[in-house]
């Protein structure tokens, strides 16, 4: 039972590697791979890895919050190309600003939606994200006729934003980077994020202890959407058009990263850097065995079982 | 008042440009027909479009445009519009079914093996080669891939060093263009499996300051692909024309509802375009 | 020489650096009551565990009837005749009442020799078992639809039923008044005599005395010593239990000051509550008393208006309350606790919006605040970061009353305050509620301890269906007969 | 808070309707449809959607095991597709019978993988199951090629199977009935279903009950890998083959139905007939959407409306 476990590997807990676990296994597939190929710390490679993790460690960041609060959200895929293709539309029209904005805002207002329906009318998460999803994947091929849009020319800055780098790292790495050391610093030193992990934690005593719980699972909705409508914008500026079809398996994607990174679907546990680790081994993972040139069959079957693995390995940590 | 003549359409996705391109064409062609268009789109998921085609003939269609998921999975649906007596043609994939009325059809092995050939020349007839397959287990993917692999087998100095499959997306194509060019950094030609996915590994290749050096093939035609050959780069694409194909879809069934005598499988020509021809191909702006 | 029923030979238990319990030797016999009393933190829940199987001893060894036994799971102590009553209840609240009772082995009959739960038997033993300790519950009802003090007695229940050899009680009668404890009673002697061997741990050592024909004296998870019945008095097990600690009598009576609190509605449980005093509650299971604290704090989903310190406002939530000065300590511990967070973070949510400057949170003013309620409540052990699932229970309990001194409030709704908590600590928590009371503080405290009421009450109500139906005065002498008599019992 | 919400509709309770939500939508639904197009209630119709439904009601019984039993499969799709590929496998060299229990079989192996990882090793079923999923998608491509199965004719007796009727009803309906008539008597009657619901409810209190918490959490994941696999073989009757690419976004329906049916996620609350009402729910409203013609991008956004109001008014339910 879960309560032995605990104390199954007292040595192990003393030099606090269990709460690392997911960083172990980072580090063990990347050794891996470089063992087996040199190309993989070729400095084009690791920016590689920078690159196509960008986007997702966005998403994975508003999972964080979502999935802390004790939530769940499986929209953000559809978010993202709303977003994406938003952005595009209004950035042809109204200029590169207007066209960041409205597909942030864009993203916020679906997460607005999740929040209210799921926090105040009490309708399960998963079925409501689930609902927001297919809605959204509507909405979104109902304004672009299921094209891409801005095919025809994206303002130059924001297709530079997609590709050009600023002290070596690409703008699309920076921003994850700057969010985490933000959002990090708002989860973990301020009422707000203290009140968001007791609210993910019960519930009702954080509700019994003055918290406007319905308030604060709301919230965390919104951070999803708007972080996942960034995403998009990024995702937009990397293609250089909206994609109707992107940000497909994203949702699935994002929460087992999420949930590598530590954090318990049951609510009040995960750390943001901890997120972007799983998403760093998502990442790192299918980037190796393409490397390696695996078979596509048997990469599936590789990350299906190092998923597991992962996962595993992380039971070894302090609980759950 | 005559009532007019309602037409199912049964769509292997929506979300595809290429099936967006050839309903449009299924819709002008029955307007001018003053025809009635009920559309449902499976989703490359094979039960779905079942049900879908079910629906159709419970609605009580004149006659169906299928372009079925798979050549075997959906004969369940080509048997509920035969047990209707509704005829059923198969437009851009075929099937294997008895109960096919007829069949619109392209030949993706041969447009396989042409982009082979093409590629083959402009590579000098040496290097390596990555594929981007389509989705798994579509078979008109598998046969162009199929196709593909066949004719540069028969190159000696070709090597096939990356095959992998996926979904049909521009990302998709960034991201494994991306990391093949790592592994081989000496590539000579990328074939993807449509232009959405050409068109991201061609992102890939620019900022891996490959261009001129890895060359892209796509498929289908697409306007932003139009352009791309135009500006040197995407190499080549196929165009496939698929309003023409929606048009054809409906004529075809329109003479077989007048019960004229039609062949059973109607084949559509595909054109490769690259430099040589795709001034004439693209729009004039 | 009979053999012990079940005994413990030189068990040692560790929780990362705790050492819970140290080279305990422990007997129970068959046919006695075995008490078991200790200071919070002392091992007592450990050692149960342990004896049902939840634990494993990291030293030593667990006999049954002299056989060396290996207890690997609780369903391995049930097959060797052992049935536990947790300290903290362990219900499934989605399922009914016969269902909770007969979890783990229901009535089955054969149908096609197909073994099928039997729902008349299981309705049946259910209404039985319920009937043994005077309750006349639908066995049908979800278990989520009861309150406390009913699930407690449920859990209770559940034990009575398995026809066992041992019957371990961890702290069954913390939130029970004195009429289920006497039917409680009349069973456990029952069993008794019938063979069973009973462990029965207990911070209600008048309970103990009466009840138990032994008593183990845990300290700091050793043994302080073991008594027979006629050998040991309340005084002496004090001191054995806090190694000889003086306890100074509560102070009390202090003047009435304004009105603090005034629920403005006329309803037949509408309550005033002035500045220095402390308000008592007392009523038999189910009275309401209960539900008067929950509305009071905003927790009934109705929006109340209250008068406080002569405005009006209107509350909806538990926030409205706590903006206004209000605390609330609920009966069931689960909703005062966040379980897998740290005593700090336990302490500080209420008061998040006190130490936060320029929108962050204040660590070093936190962490003043959490050492001074760590030290005033005597919280052990004293590691802040610990996370409150690893405290034991009567430390929990003190974990919520800290989160409202913390805080500061005007005005205290304490249900069950000091259920689970020990002899010391709660004189120390008496004596801390009457200084709250002194300052300017009002009160307002339901307890299913009579005693504990007229220890700390200026005032007590008698509450009886949803309704006040006596007042009784401090200056009239608390008189214990007139007060039972007022609630019912 | 939860606590009031029990009070809220005291009339409602009253008259019992509140439990039967996801029938009401039902019938809401269909009354609906028969309005607006006289073709639904026609035979053809009727039987179509109750065949359609036929195997995503088997997929969800299973999937209400998992549920109730606290857990969540998200593998169930692809293991649709590896039974269905390993059935026609083996049906074309070995016979129909062999045929059919290869397939169950397979799906009872992943099932029993899963069950094992989940309660033996303490994995979250999320990451195990999206482990699953993709490692086994893998498995059935490897085996398959990618290919199609049985191309060149399955027994006639099995194509008949998906095809023909019994008492005027498809073999394919029978399936799910008397299913869930066996396995509510399971789930309601025997001290099994009893566990399971116990150990759902709260895991703690079962296993300090003396149940075999972690033998019931995994023979949940079995019956559902099982029925996932027998949900396979009837989709290979029906599809005339085994096809590697079946089954994808399956989990998310019957994980949608299951929900729709009142289960909750955090365990111990499900029906299966409710479930099935879950299902038809999904199945009518696609079938009503098609028959109305409403454009394919409308559809989603219809569905996903339907979707988050029907789990709404589910709300009104006693509790939760
Ligand atoms: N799961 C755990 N992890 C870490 N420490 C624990 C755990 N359970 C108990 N402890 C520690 O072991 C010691 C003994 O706890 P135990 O619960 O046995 O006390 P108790 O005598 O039952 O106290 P109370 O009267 O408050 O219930 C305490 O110091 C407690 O903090
Ligand atoms: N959540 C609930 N759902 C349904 N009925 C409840 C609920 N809580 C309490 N009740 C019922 O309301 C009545 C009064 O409950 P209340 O909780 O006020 O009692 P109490 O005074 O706290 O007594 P005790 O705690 O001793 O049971 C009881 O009959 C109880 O069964
Ligand atoms: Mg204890
Ligand atoms: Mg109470």
């Amino acid at each position: 039972m879960r309560r032995h476990s605990k104390y199954t590997w007292p040595w192990l807990r003393r030099f606090n590697l269990v709460g690392q676990a997911p960083l172990i296994t980072l580090i063990v597939l990347c050794l891996a791979t470089a063992l087996m190929t040199d190309r993989f710390i070729s400095p084009l490679n690791l920016t590689n890895i920078l690159v196509q993790s960008s986007i997702m460690a966005v998403i994975a960041i508003g999972m964080t919050f979502v999935i802390i609060g004790g939530g769940f959200d499986l929209s953000v895929g559809s978010t993202v190309a709303l977003a994406g293709c938003i952005a595009a539309m209004v950035m042809v029209r109204f200029g590169l600003v207007a066209g960041i904005i409205a597909g942030i805002a864009a993203g916020m207002a679906v997460g607005l939606a999740n929040g209210l329906i799921i926090a105040r009318l009490g309708v399960n998460p998963f079925i409501t994200t689930l609902g927001t999803m297919v809605l959204v994947r509507g909405v979104v091929y109902l304004i672009t006729g299921g094209a891409p849009v801005g095919d025809e020319g994206l303002p130059p800055a924001f297709i530079a934003f997609g590709s050009v780098r600023f002290l070596g790292i690409h703008y699309l790495v920076w921003v994850p980077a700057l969010l985490l050391v933000a959002l990090s610093w708002l989860m973990q030193a301020t009422p707000y994020g203290q009140r968001v992990y007791a609210t993910g934690g019960n519930r009702e005593a954080a509700y019994l202890s003055g918290v406007a719980v319905e308030r604060i699972i709301a919230s965390t909705y919104v951070w999803c959407g708007g972080l996942a409508g960034l995403a998009g914008v990024m995702l937009a500026a990397r293609l250089q058009s909206g994609q109707p079809t992107a940000g497909e398996f994203y949702e699935l994607t994002a929460i087992a990263a999420v949930i590598l990174g530590g954090a318990s679907l049951h609510g009040g546990e995960g750390t943001l850097y901890k997120s972007i680790i799983g998403v760093l081994i998502m990442v790192v993972l299918g980037n190796s065995l393409n490397l390696l040139n695996v078979d596509s069959y048997w990469q599936r079957v590789a990350i299906g079982a190092v998923i597991i693995a992962a996962a595993a390995t992380d039971r070894l940590r302090s609980h759950r | 008042a005559q009532q007019k003549t309602t037409i199912g359409v049964s769509l292997a996705q929506d979300d595809n440009p290429f099936y967006i391109a050839m309903l449009k064409g299924i819709r002008e062609r029955a307007q001018e027909l003053s025809w009635e268009v009920v559309t449902v789109s499976a989703n490359e998921d094979k039960a779905k479009q079942i049900a879908g085609v079910q629906d159709l003939v419970a609605h009580g269609v004149k006659g169906i445009l299928i372009s079925p998921i798979d050549a075997v999975g959906v004969n369940a649906a080509y048997d509920a519009a035969k047990a209707a007596n509704i005829p059923i043609v198969s437009v851009a994939r075929g099937s294997t079914s008895p109960n096919q009325t007829l069949h619109v059809a392209m030949d993706e092995t041969q447009i396989g093996r042409d982009i082979a050939e093409w590629t083959a020349i402009a590579i000098g007839g040496e290097g390596k080669v990555a594929m981007l397959l389509g989705p798994s287990g579509v078979p008109t993917f598998r046969n162009l891939g199929d196709g593909y692999a066949q004719v540069m087998a028969k190159y000696p100095k070709i090597q096939i060093v990356f095959r992998a499959d996926g979904p049909l997306t521009r990302e998709r194509g960034v991201k494994q263009a991306e990391d093949t060019l790592v592994a081989n950094p000496d590539l000579k030609a990328i074939y993807a499996a449509n232009d959405d996915v050409a068109l991201g590994a061609m992102q890939a290749v620019l900022a891996a300051d490959r261009s001129g050096k890895t060359i892209v093939t796509g498929m289908n035609g697409v306007p932003p692909a139009l352009r791309a050959v135009k500006d040197g780069k995407l190499a080549m694409t196929v165009e496939l024309n698929p309003v023409l194909w929606g048009r054809l879809g409906v004529d075809v069934l329109a003479s077989y509802l007048k019960g004229e005598k039609v062949e059973p499988r109607v084949f559509i020509k595909h054109v490769i375009i690259d430099q040589t021809n795709i001034d004439a191909k693209l729009p004039k702006t | 020489m009979t053999k012990p029923a079940v005994s413990a030979r030189a068990v040692s238990k560790y929780f990362g650096a705790t050492c819970a319990l140290a080279n305990i030797d422990f007997e129970l016999f068959a046919g006695e009551v075995h008490a078991l009393v200790g200071e919070n933190g002392a091992g007592k829940s450990t050692l149960v565990r342990i004896l049902s199987g939840v634990h494993q001893p990291d030293q030593g060894e667990v006999s049954i009837d002299g056989q060396r036994a290996h207890l690997g799971s609780p369903s391995a102590a049930i097959a060797a005749g052992i049935v536990t009553i947790p300290q903290e209840l362990r219900l499934v609240q989605s399922l009914s009442i016969a269902e909770n009772l007969t979890l783990g082995d229901p009535p089955v009959k054969r149908v096609l020799g197909m073994r099928v739960v039997d729902r008349r038997r299981m309705r049946a033993a259910a209404s039985d078992q319920l009937a043994q300790l005077g309750l006349s519950l639908d066995p049908g009802i979800r278990v989520d639809r009861l309150s406390y003090a009913e699930r407690q007695l449920v859990a209770i229940a559940k034990a009575l039923r398995r026809h066992c050899k041992i019957l371990i009680l961890d702290e069954p009668t913390a939130a029970l008044e004195m009429r289920e404890v006497e039917r409680l009673f009349t069973l456990i002697d029952h069993m008794k005599r019938e063979g069973a061997g009973i462990l029965y741990v207990s911070h209600r050592l008048d309970e103990v005395v009466r009840l138990a024909d032994r008593c183990t004296v845990l300290r700091d998870g050793q043994v302080a010593t073991v008594a027979r019945r006629g050998n040991f008095k309340i005084a002496d097990l004090i001191v054995a239990m806090t190694g000889g600690l003086e306890m100074q009598p509560s102070d009390t009576v202090s003047e009435p000051g304004g009105i603090v609190l005034e629920d403005v509605s006329r309803r037949p449980d509408a309550i005033r509550l002035r500045a220095n005093e402390v308000l008592g509650l007392a009523g038999l299971l189910s009275s309401g008393a209960g539900h008067m604290l929950r509305r009071l704090f905003g927790f009934t989903g109705e929006r109340i208006e209250l008068r406080r310190n002569g405005r009006l406002k209107r509350i909806a939530s538990p926030a409205d309350a706590i903006r206004i000065g209000i605390g609330f300590v609920p009966d069931e511990r689960r909703l005062g606790l966040i379980m897998n967070q740290s005593i700090r973070d336990n302490i500080l949510l209420p008061s998040l919006d006190v130490i936060a400057r320029g929108g962050r949170i204040d660590r070093g003013e936190g962490n003043r605040l959490v050492e001074q309620m760590m030290e005033l409540l005597d919280i052990r052990p004293r590691h802040p970061e610990l996370p409150v699932s690893a405290l034991s229970g009567g430390n929990q309990q003190k974990v919520i009353v800290a989160k409202w001194f913390a805080r500061g409030v005007g005005v205290l709704l304490l249900d069950e305050p000091t259920q689970g908590i020990d002899v010391a600590a709660k004189a120390q928590i008496h004596t801390l509620i009457r200084k709250f009371a002194k300052r300017g503080g009002g009160v307002l405290v339901r307890s299913s301890d009579l005693t504990e009421l007229t220890l700390i009450c200026d005032e007590i109500l008698a509450v009886h269906q949803a309704r006040i139906t006596d007042r009784l005065q401090r200056s009239d002498g608390f008189d214990e007969k007139r007060l039972h008599a007022a609630i019912g019992g």
